[in-house]
């Protein structure tokens, strides 16, 4: 079927294939190689949708990423937001509408795929128009690695909307030779459909790659939809060409109303004639080649209206064609509801605009200039100049690493845009010592026809009646001349401030077309020069970037690292339940059929304090620390001695910040003079081994120590309880495990089948208990030997809660939970892990402070609820007895807060830890915790409630 | 995404560093000496010039060693990266 | 609160601003720093004290600092009492500020949900939301069914990396349109005579023993009877010059903001473990924030992985935000103190008050700070709000650690 | 005596690493002793005493004997040696560097390697690592201690075609940079599962 608005012939969409699409419910057609624009045009649709604020119909007014007009949802395949009808390519199946301001998101996940690729160029080149492509091929030449990416689907750039011919043949023949000689080249990377977003320090560009949505339903389910490419480049070449500027008048926004080099790109590339019946209003040259291109292809062009009182060299050329030519004259409004019926046109001289008459069209083609697309330049921090006979902004120098060429710097004739991105590569190769192919030949233009100057013209005065209101700077905002004059009357001056108090610049196309003319309009009514009012800043991203294209494939098990011990699939086949510790996955307990986690949790202790119980302890920090000055750095940096332990010793201790407040906390092993195995928690491992190395390499470098990580070279089970012994003994015959030939705070090296086992008599739950450790090889072997020697004590396998309650019980604190960054060993009880004798250690100092010295510092306690029965919530705060139950009004004063809470097997009890304010001097006293809307009386107590006197520990 | 020139290992992207703060700030030779208000300005005080700045970085992703810098804040560009027994570099 | 129609729902704003005047050259008090806490500073100069000869000194144009790049996130369920009463005392204020502004700043009490992702996370949040209970600021624990019911869109499922194991949630918090708060605050200080002097940068400073006399400015030197330091991120540029150290570090923080959607998400979220905070302004569009970047920085700008983590974990908390549009990114600086708390009282000079070191909570405190400072101004005394808040306490040791805390910043 | 039974972190993903086609082959290597060596100047006498010359030139690696002496930073190496046990590695290169001032640590299980190799190997790497690995730059020889995904990784290049990569990853990740790897070679399968 050919569409009525489709030219018989020409233009680079595929006319032998149809594709069926629906658009606002209505099913139409249109070809591959088509924009939904292109289709929509094709179909004679102009309104796209309907404005934001005002609900005025809204067309196509470009062809591509500027435009301001046809924003669209998309529903089908997969609910998009706010796309620009312009950029979607046309895929069978394919179901959009027009947006009236809002996009919609789907309800249900996006499961298509998203990646990003790292890739590393000498030069990079952003553009595959005539600049571009001359850059590429010349560095492709030299033999450096090149990449070269084009937001469009093919390359060609502005050649893909004209009629340009390079060495006497059609242009985009040379195109298609460079494209093949690109592709031929072994260093050259060529993406097409792939737009350079962002433009970031040391040659880092972003570009997104559009993969698969083109192909329709063809398109494969395991190749990701768009890919961020990171590219690093040693030189970039920024060839993004131009993007016309309109110039503002009433009724602007009319659909119909299109930039002139649009409709050449509608007519060429994707055959379609935009209109029937045409008036062209231009202040310079280019518009004129719409107009002679529009009339040859059959459009009545009513008139070229040249704002320029001396018009154009031109005008002869249209005159021949039949194209009547009103120079000194302006577009001043437009008719027409849901498209443009009729240009009003008027004498223009000095800035006085005359007696204005309507002459019908159905397309009103605009031409203000160009505005050279700066945005990568200036993301990089370039500065901008304004050029006054361009009226647009331009590189205003030069970057180390970053040239403009071709459009994008101002050059808009074919044979300087060629040669221009050749000689900016050349300068980029010569930058990087590359030299130049022999062979690097420009193809041959022909020779440019001289345009008359351009007139600088923001904005026609309005003589419509509506003072600027219906004269839209930012069709997407609904922002008018009117609305910019009001923020200079309500006494703005910067750019900034006009821009926030219209919105200008701030919707989907983030000024492309209103930004220049914003600050033009801006400077024209505070009378002050443009450059003086300069841009409002240019952001990345250049054009819209989906979210999940950012998220790349950094999601669902992707999203975060999962770490795991030797052991996670035995925790998995015992039905363990998991707890996120940092990035590692930790059994928290293992619940048997029928069992909560409290049943489990009350069931795993009561076996370790009557029996034996083994935890998976692998995830605690390892770190060996070896050579003569070992000691002597341990000393600094924990808070107890650490050079009088003896070799075969086991000693705790706590480490601080400078600032006095403890950071961590752990056992250390000394395995020889000049060695230690220093165990952190697990959260700590990282951050106590950077630590370690901060200090010896920057402060301490004559220190004779190495540090190294050995957390994954050593898993660790703890294997606890009274027949905690036995199980050991039996599985490792070759140590004496008595109390007296192996005590509390010692380890022994023994081997199993010839493997290295290091055992050792630490507890973190005041039971008997050894320590295994082993080369994580052989975990599951040495696990389950543990497993089988201690089956006749029913052992049991414990998870982090039953470690945790066991550990409260005797008021073992643990880092990170019961302290939160302002806690000191002694707020904790632990002055006797201070040493008194060391001169100086890493916090040491701040303890003299004045908020040291404070009574009132907070202090962990024990908490007895009187009721025996309330498990207070850990985090609850603690205030004052009150005698009525009742709690006073607010504010209300906190004596602390409960930092761990548990209900005990062995006390038969609810009991917690916390931080109270003077709270050792508060033993025996009864306070309140407020819990869900009732006061809970609970007994301050000290914090070790189960065997005060560690009589347990050796069994 | 800067790349930063690890003075071992060369330029890598920036998140393979950790960021260290101002340079040379040496650890008091003798804290109890000092005032609690010497002490709290070897804590906590640390200069935030705009400009450039000596600090120190950390090539944490790679061979975990701590070097200098001298770094523009206000542009972000290292004007040289320098070992830790280097001299120190004169600062603005 | 104004009906969510779309895109039409934003106020114009009026007719007139502020005046554009000449620096005199001379005026009893001298704030330096045209964003959010100058601007309110000099309201409540003027409103609360009849304190008018002043002058706000902008070195670019007002309020477009951090004031221009904040996420707009206004709560008060900060963890410590001496926190959560100046940033309270905020919120009090900000619940009548469109009345005392005559200004439609947009003030929407949508709520905030802060998510807790760890059974530290859980913990924590009960401290916080019984802590703020007791201080007489609205704030609860939700569960996760809870949670979907406050935000539909939230991810509650359990198999998620980090699932959602609940949240706090303080109803009275939400966000205001930033550019009319500051705007509202100008245009008042301006009526009341106060002078808003833009493009006028601070150069020096002039001295007189341990008094300060005037400013040097890019427009002239102007003597000053009280400088009142209200620079946010380019404090230490000013504090240099006074030769007095102040422990702040200045840092890029980044934030972005997507096109305009259909209403979806209908309060504040934010999650510490998943480096997320998000909430949907009043035309549509999510705005976010990411996390500061690591290094000192003044360029306005960061790095873009920081971005890309900020969108992974939107999408994972978010699955229905995967298709919605990066449209555009930005940096603020924020000033960040040892203990994430700000820094604000007395100086060396006598006659100087620093305001500084608010990190992520500037916009927040805005009206609080702003009333509070102009009454140590009028007083010369720190309002009591502000007392704990002192440089003093980094020698005494009585720091205010928010985020030892683990109060969610922004 | 009776071996121990040893278990790799891995075995689980060993059926999908072989469904991976010939230009993306994925598998665990085997065990072997690894001791982290930290030396502050290598001389003629470690060279001697360790039987190897270290690698003095960042980002490189050498063969040693059988096994391997990877450059990590100026005064450390990783060692490799699949002929010996972890404990005699550590006791032979303890001993030979301790007289130095050096030391050395057993690490055999703290890292797992993993042997990439085919045509692709690099375009599946290059969507997580973001340091150059064009055969030019990153020819055999070459060594680089980076991330790869979110996991710390030491890489080495085996040939000077860009495609045969070593990959030593800390043993706690090693689940995730295979689910990794896996999902980044997803586009090279003919026949997707997943």
């Amino acid at each position: 079927m050919t569409s009525s608005s489709r030219t018989p012939e020409g233009g680079r969409v595929d006319r032998a294939t149809t594709v069926e699409f629906t658009f606002d419910g209505q099913t139409l057609t249109g070809h591959p190689g088509d924009t939904l624009a292109s289709a929509l045009l094709a179909n004679g649709r102009h309104q796209v949708a309907t404005s934001i604020k005002l609900g005025r119909p809204r067309g196509i007014a470009a062809a591509w990423a500027e435009d301001p007009g046809g924003l669209v949802q998309i529903e089908e395949p997969f609910p998009e937001p706010m796309l620009l009808a312009t950029t979607v390519e046309l895929a069978d199946g394919l179901a959009a509408s027009g947006l009236p301001g809002q996009g919609r998101l789907a309800d249900v996940p996006d499961s298509a795929r998203y990646d990003a690729v790292h890739h590393h160029v000498d030069v990079l080149v952003v553009g595959a128009g005539p600049a571009g492509l001359a850059a590429a091929l010349t560095a492709a030449r030299s033999g450096a690695r090149v990449a070269l990416v084009d937001e469009q689907s093919e390359a060609g750039g502005s050649l893909l909307g004209g009629t340009d011919r390079l060495d006497d043949a059609p242009a985009l023949q040379w195109v298609a030779a460079a494209v093949a000689e690109l592709a031929a080249a072994p260093e050259v990377l060529h993406l097409q459909r792939t737009t350079a977003f962002g433009s970031y320090d040391d040659g880092f560009v972003l570009a997104l790659e559009r993969r698969t949505d083109h192909l329709g339903a063809a398109a494969p389910k395991h190749v990701s939809r768009q890919r961020v490419w990171r590219l690093r480049a040693r030189s970039i070449v920024v060839a993004t060409g131009a993007h016309e500027r309109p110039v503002v008048f009433a009724d602007n926004d009319r659909p119909g109303t299109m930039l002139a080099g649009a409709a050449r790109t509608f007519l060429h590339r994707y055959g379609v004639l935009p209109g029937r019946e045409a008036v062209v209003f231009t202040t310079n040259d280019s518009a004129y080649d719409a107009a002679l291109d529009l009339s040859r292809a059959g459009v009545r062009v009513q008139a070229v209206v040249d704002a320029r009182p001396e018009g154009s060299p031109r005008r002869a050329e249209c005159e021949r064609a039949g194209i009547r030519v009103l120079s000194g004259a302006v577009v001043t409004g437009t008719r027409g509801v849901e498209r443009v019926t009729h240009a009003l046109v008027a004498p223009f001289a000095d800035g006085e605009v005359g007696a204005s008459s309507a002459i019908a069209c159905d397309l009103l083609l605009v031409s203000g200039g160009w505005n050279p697309a700066v945005h990568l330049f200036s993301q990089s921090r370039g500065r901008l100049r304004y050029d006054e006979g361009l009226g647009a902004f331009v590189p205003g120098e030069e970057l180390d690493g970053l040239a403009v060429a071709g459009s994008a710097a101002g050059l808009f004739d074919l044979a300087g845009c060629l040669a221009d991105g050749q000689r900016v590569a050349r300068a980029a190769l010569a930058a990087l010592g590359v030299a130049p192919a022999a062979d690097d030949r420009l193809p041959t233009a022909p020779e440019p026809v001289v345009p008359a100057a351009p007139l600088v013209l923001w904005r026609v005065p309005d003589t419509s009646g509506a003072e600027g209101t219906t004269s839209f700077v930012d069709l997407q905002r609904d922002a008018t001349v009117a609305d910019v004059a009001r923020a200079i009357g309500a006494g703005l001056r910067s750019i900034e401030h006009v821009k926030r108090y219209t919105t200008i610049g701030t919707a989907h196309d983030q000024g492309k077309t209103s930004g220049v003319l914003t600050s033009g309009i801006v400077a024209e009514l505070l009378g002050v020069p443009v450059q003086d009012t300069g841009t409002t800043t240019f952001r990345p991203p250049y054009t819209p970037v989906a979210f999940a294209a950012l998220a790349g494939r950094d999601r669902g098990r992707l999203f975060d690292p999962e770490r795991v011990t030797a052991l996670h699939d035995w925790h998995v086949a015992a039905g363990a339940v998991f707890e996120d510790v940092g990035q590692w996955k930790r059994p928290r307990h293992y619940p048997r059929p029928g069992e909560d986690m409290e049943a489990a949790v009350l069931r795993e202790c009561a076996a370790v304090r009557t029996g034996v119980g083994i935890l998976d302890g692998s995830t605690l920090g390892k770190i060996d620390v070896q050579g003569p000055d070992a000691a002597v750095l341990l000393d600094r940096l924990y808070t107890n001695l650490m050079s009088s332990l003896k070799v075969g010793s086991v000693r705790y201790g706590v480490m601080c910040g400078v600032d006095g407040m403890v950071i961590d906390d752990g056992t250390v092993l000394r395995l020889a003079e000049d060695r230690f195995l220093v165990l952190t928690t697990t959260g700590g491992a990282a951050k106590v081994l950077d630590w370690m190395e901060e200090w010896v390499q920057t402060e301490w470098p004559d220190l004779r120590v190495h540090c190294t990580s050995v957390t994954e070279q050593w898993v660790t089970f703890p294997v606890v309880g009274p027949r905690s012994r036995d199980v050991v003994g039996a599985v490792f015959p070759g140590v004496d495990v008595s109390a007296e030939a192996f005590p509390f705070m010692t380890w022994r090296d023994t081997t199993l089948e010839g493997v290295p086992v290091r055992l050792a008599r630490i507890s973190f739950s005041g039971e008997l208990a050894f320590e295994v450790y082993v080369n994580p090889w052989y975990a599951v072997a040495v696990w389950e030997r543990l497993l089988e020697a201690g089956r006749p004590y029913g052992i049991t396998p414990y998870g982090t809660e039953t470690m945790h309650v066991l550990r409260a019980e005797k008021g073992y604190p643990i880092i990170g939970q019961d302290t939160d960054g302002t806690v000191t060993p002694h707020d904790l009880g632990m002055a006797w892990a201070v040493s008194k004798k060391k001169p100086d250690f890493i916090g040491k100092r701040s303890f003299s402070r004045q908020a040291n010295q404070d009574p009132l510092r907070k202090q962990l306690v024990g908490l007895l609820p009187v009721d025996r029965q309330t498990v207070l919530p850990e985090g609850s705060q603690i205030v004052e007895f009150a005698a009525d139950g009742e709690l006073p009004p607010p504010p209300v004063p906190m004596l602390g807060h409960v930092t761990s809470s548990y209900r005990s097997a062995e006390l038969a009890r609810p009991f917690a830890l916390a931080l109270v304010k003077g709270g050792r001097e508060r033993i025996g006293e009864t306070v309140h915790v407020p819990v869900h809307g009732t006061l809970v009386p609970v007994e301050v107590t000290g914090s070790v409630l189960v065997d005060p006197e560690g009589a347990r520990r050796d069994g | 995404m800067q790349l930063i020139a690890c003075p071992w290992c060369g330029p890598r992207e920036e998140v393979e560093f950790s960021y260290g703060g101002q340079a040379h700030v040496p650890y008091p030779d003798s804290p109890a000496e000092l005032s609690d208000e010497q002490w709290a300005h070897y804590v906590f005080h640390r200069d935030n010039t705009r400009g450039r700045f000596a600090e120190r970085w950390n090539h944490s992703a790679g061979c975990r060693r701590w070097f200098n810098a001298i770094r523009d804040t206000a542009t972000y560009r290292f004007e040289r990266v320098y070992r830790l027994d280097d001299p120190k570099s004169v600062t603005p | 609160m104004s009906p969510r129609t779309p895109g039409a729902d934003l106020p114009e704003h009026p007719d007139s601003l502020w005046r554009d005047p000449e620096p005199r050259r001379s005026y009893d008090v001298v704030i330096v720093g045209g964003g959010g806490h100058g601007l309110a500073t000099a309201h409540y100069l003027a409103k609360d004290h009849g304190i008018t000869n002043v002058a706000v000194l902008e070195k670019g144009w007002l309020a477009g600092g951090n004031m221009a790049r904040n996420t707009t996130i206004i709560r008060s369920n900060y963890l410590w009492d001496e926190s959560s009463a100046i940033y309270e005392h905020a919120l009090k204020l900000w619940e009548g500020l469109e009345e005392d502004l005559d200004y439609p700043i947009l003030f929407s009490q949508r709520g905030v949900l802060n998510l807790a992702h760890t059974l530290q996370d859980v913990r924590d949040s009960v401290r916080r939301v019984e802590a703020n209970k007791l201080n007489g600021v609205d704030a609860e624990w939700l569960e996760p069914d809870e949670v979907r019911k406050v935000c539909p869109v939230v991810n509650t499922s359990t198999d998620i990396r980090y699932p959602v194991l609940g949240a706090t949630y303080q109803p009275r918090a939400g966000i205001a349109k930033h550019d009319y708060v500051a705007w509202g605050f100008a245009r008042r200080a301006s009526d009341a005579g106060i002078d808003l002097v833009q493009d006028c940068e601070v150069t020096g400073f002039t001295t007189d023993g341990d008094r300060v006399t005037g400013v040097r400015t890019s427009r002239g030197d102007i003597a000053a009877g009280t400088v009142v330091l209200c620079a946010a991120g380019s404090t230490s540029v000013l504090t240099d010059m006074l030769g007095i150290r102040v422990p702040i570090q200045s840092h890029p923080l980044q934030a972005l903001v997507s096109e305009l959607l259909e209403p979806v998400h209908p309060t504040v979220v934010m999650s510490n473990a998943v480096h997320v905070y998000v909430s949907q302004a009043h035309k549509g569009e999510l705005v976010m924030g990411a996390g500061v970047d690591s290094y000192n920085g003044y360029g306005q700008r960061g790095a873009f992985h920081v971005i890309e983590r900020q969108m992974a974990a939107a999408v994972e908390l978010f699955p229905v935000f995967a298709r919605a549009h990066l449209l555009r990114t930005w940096a603020g600086i924020v000033d960040t103190s040892p203990d994430a708390s700000p820094i604000v009282g007395r100086t060396p000079y006598a006659n100087v008050w620093l305001n500084c070191g608010w990190g992520t909570g500037g916009f927040k405190a805005t009206p609080g700070i702003g009333s509070a400072l102009a009454h140590t101004i009028a007083s010369g005394e720190p309002h009591p709000l502000v007392a704990p808040f002192g440089l003093d306490r980094f020698t005494t040791g009585a720091l205010v650690d928010e985020h030892g805390a683990a109060a969610v910043a922004h | 005596m009776a071996e121990l039974l040893r278990t790799h972190p891995l075995e689980a993903w060993t059926a999908a690493f072989e469904r991976l086609p010939d230009t993306v082959r994925i598998a665990a290597e085997p065990y072997v002793a690894m001791v982290d060596v930290r030396l502050g100047t290598v001389g003629p006498g470690a060279s001697t005493a360790l039987g190897v010359d270290l690698p003095t030139a960042p980002n490189t690696w050498v063969p040693a004997g059988a096994g391997r002496a990877v450059w990590l930073g100026p005064d450390e190496w990783l060692l490799t040696s699949p002929t010996e046990a972890p404990e005699e590695l550590e006791g032979r290169v303890r001993a030979a560097v301790v007289g130095l001032g050096g030391s050395a640590t057993d690490v055999s299980a703290q890292r797992i390697g993993l042997r990439l190799a085919g045509a692709r190997v690099r375009d599946v790497l290059a969507r997580g690592c973001s340091i150059d690995l064009h055969p030019r730059v990153f020819g055999r020889g070459s060594s680089a201690q980076t991330t790869l995904g979110q996991a710390g990784v030491v890489l080495l290049a085996l040939s000077d075609a860009g495609d045969d990569v070593a990959v030593l990853v800390r043993s706690s990740f090693a689940g995730y940079l295979a689910d990794w790897l896996l999902d980044a070679a997803l586009e090279f399968t003919t026949t997707p599962d997943r």
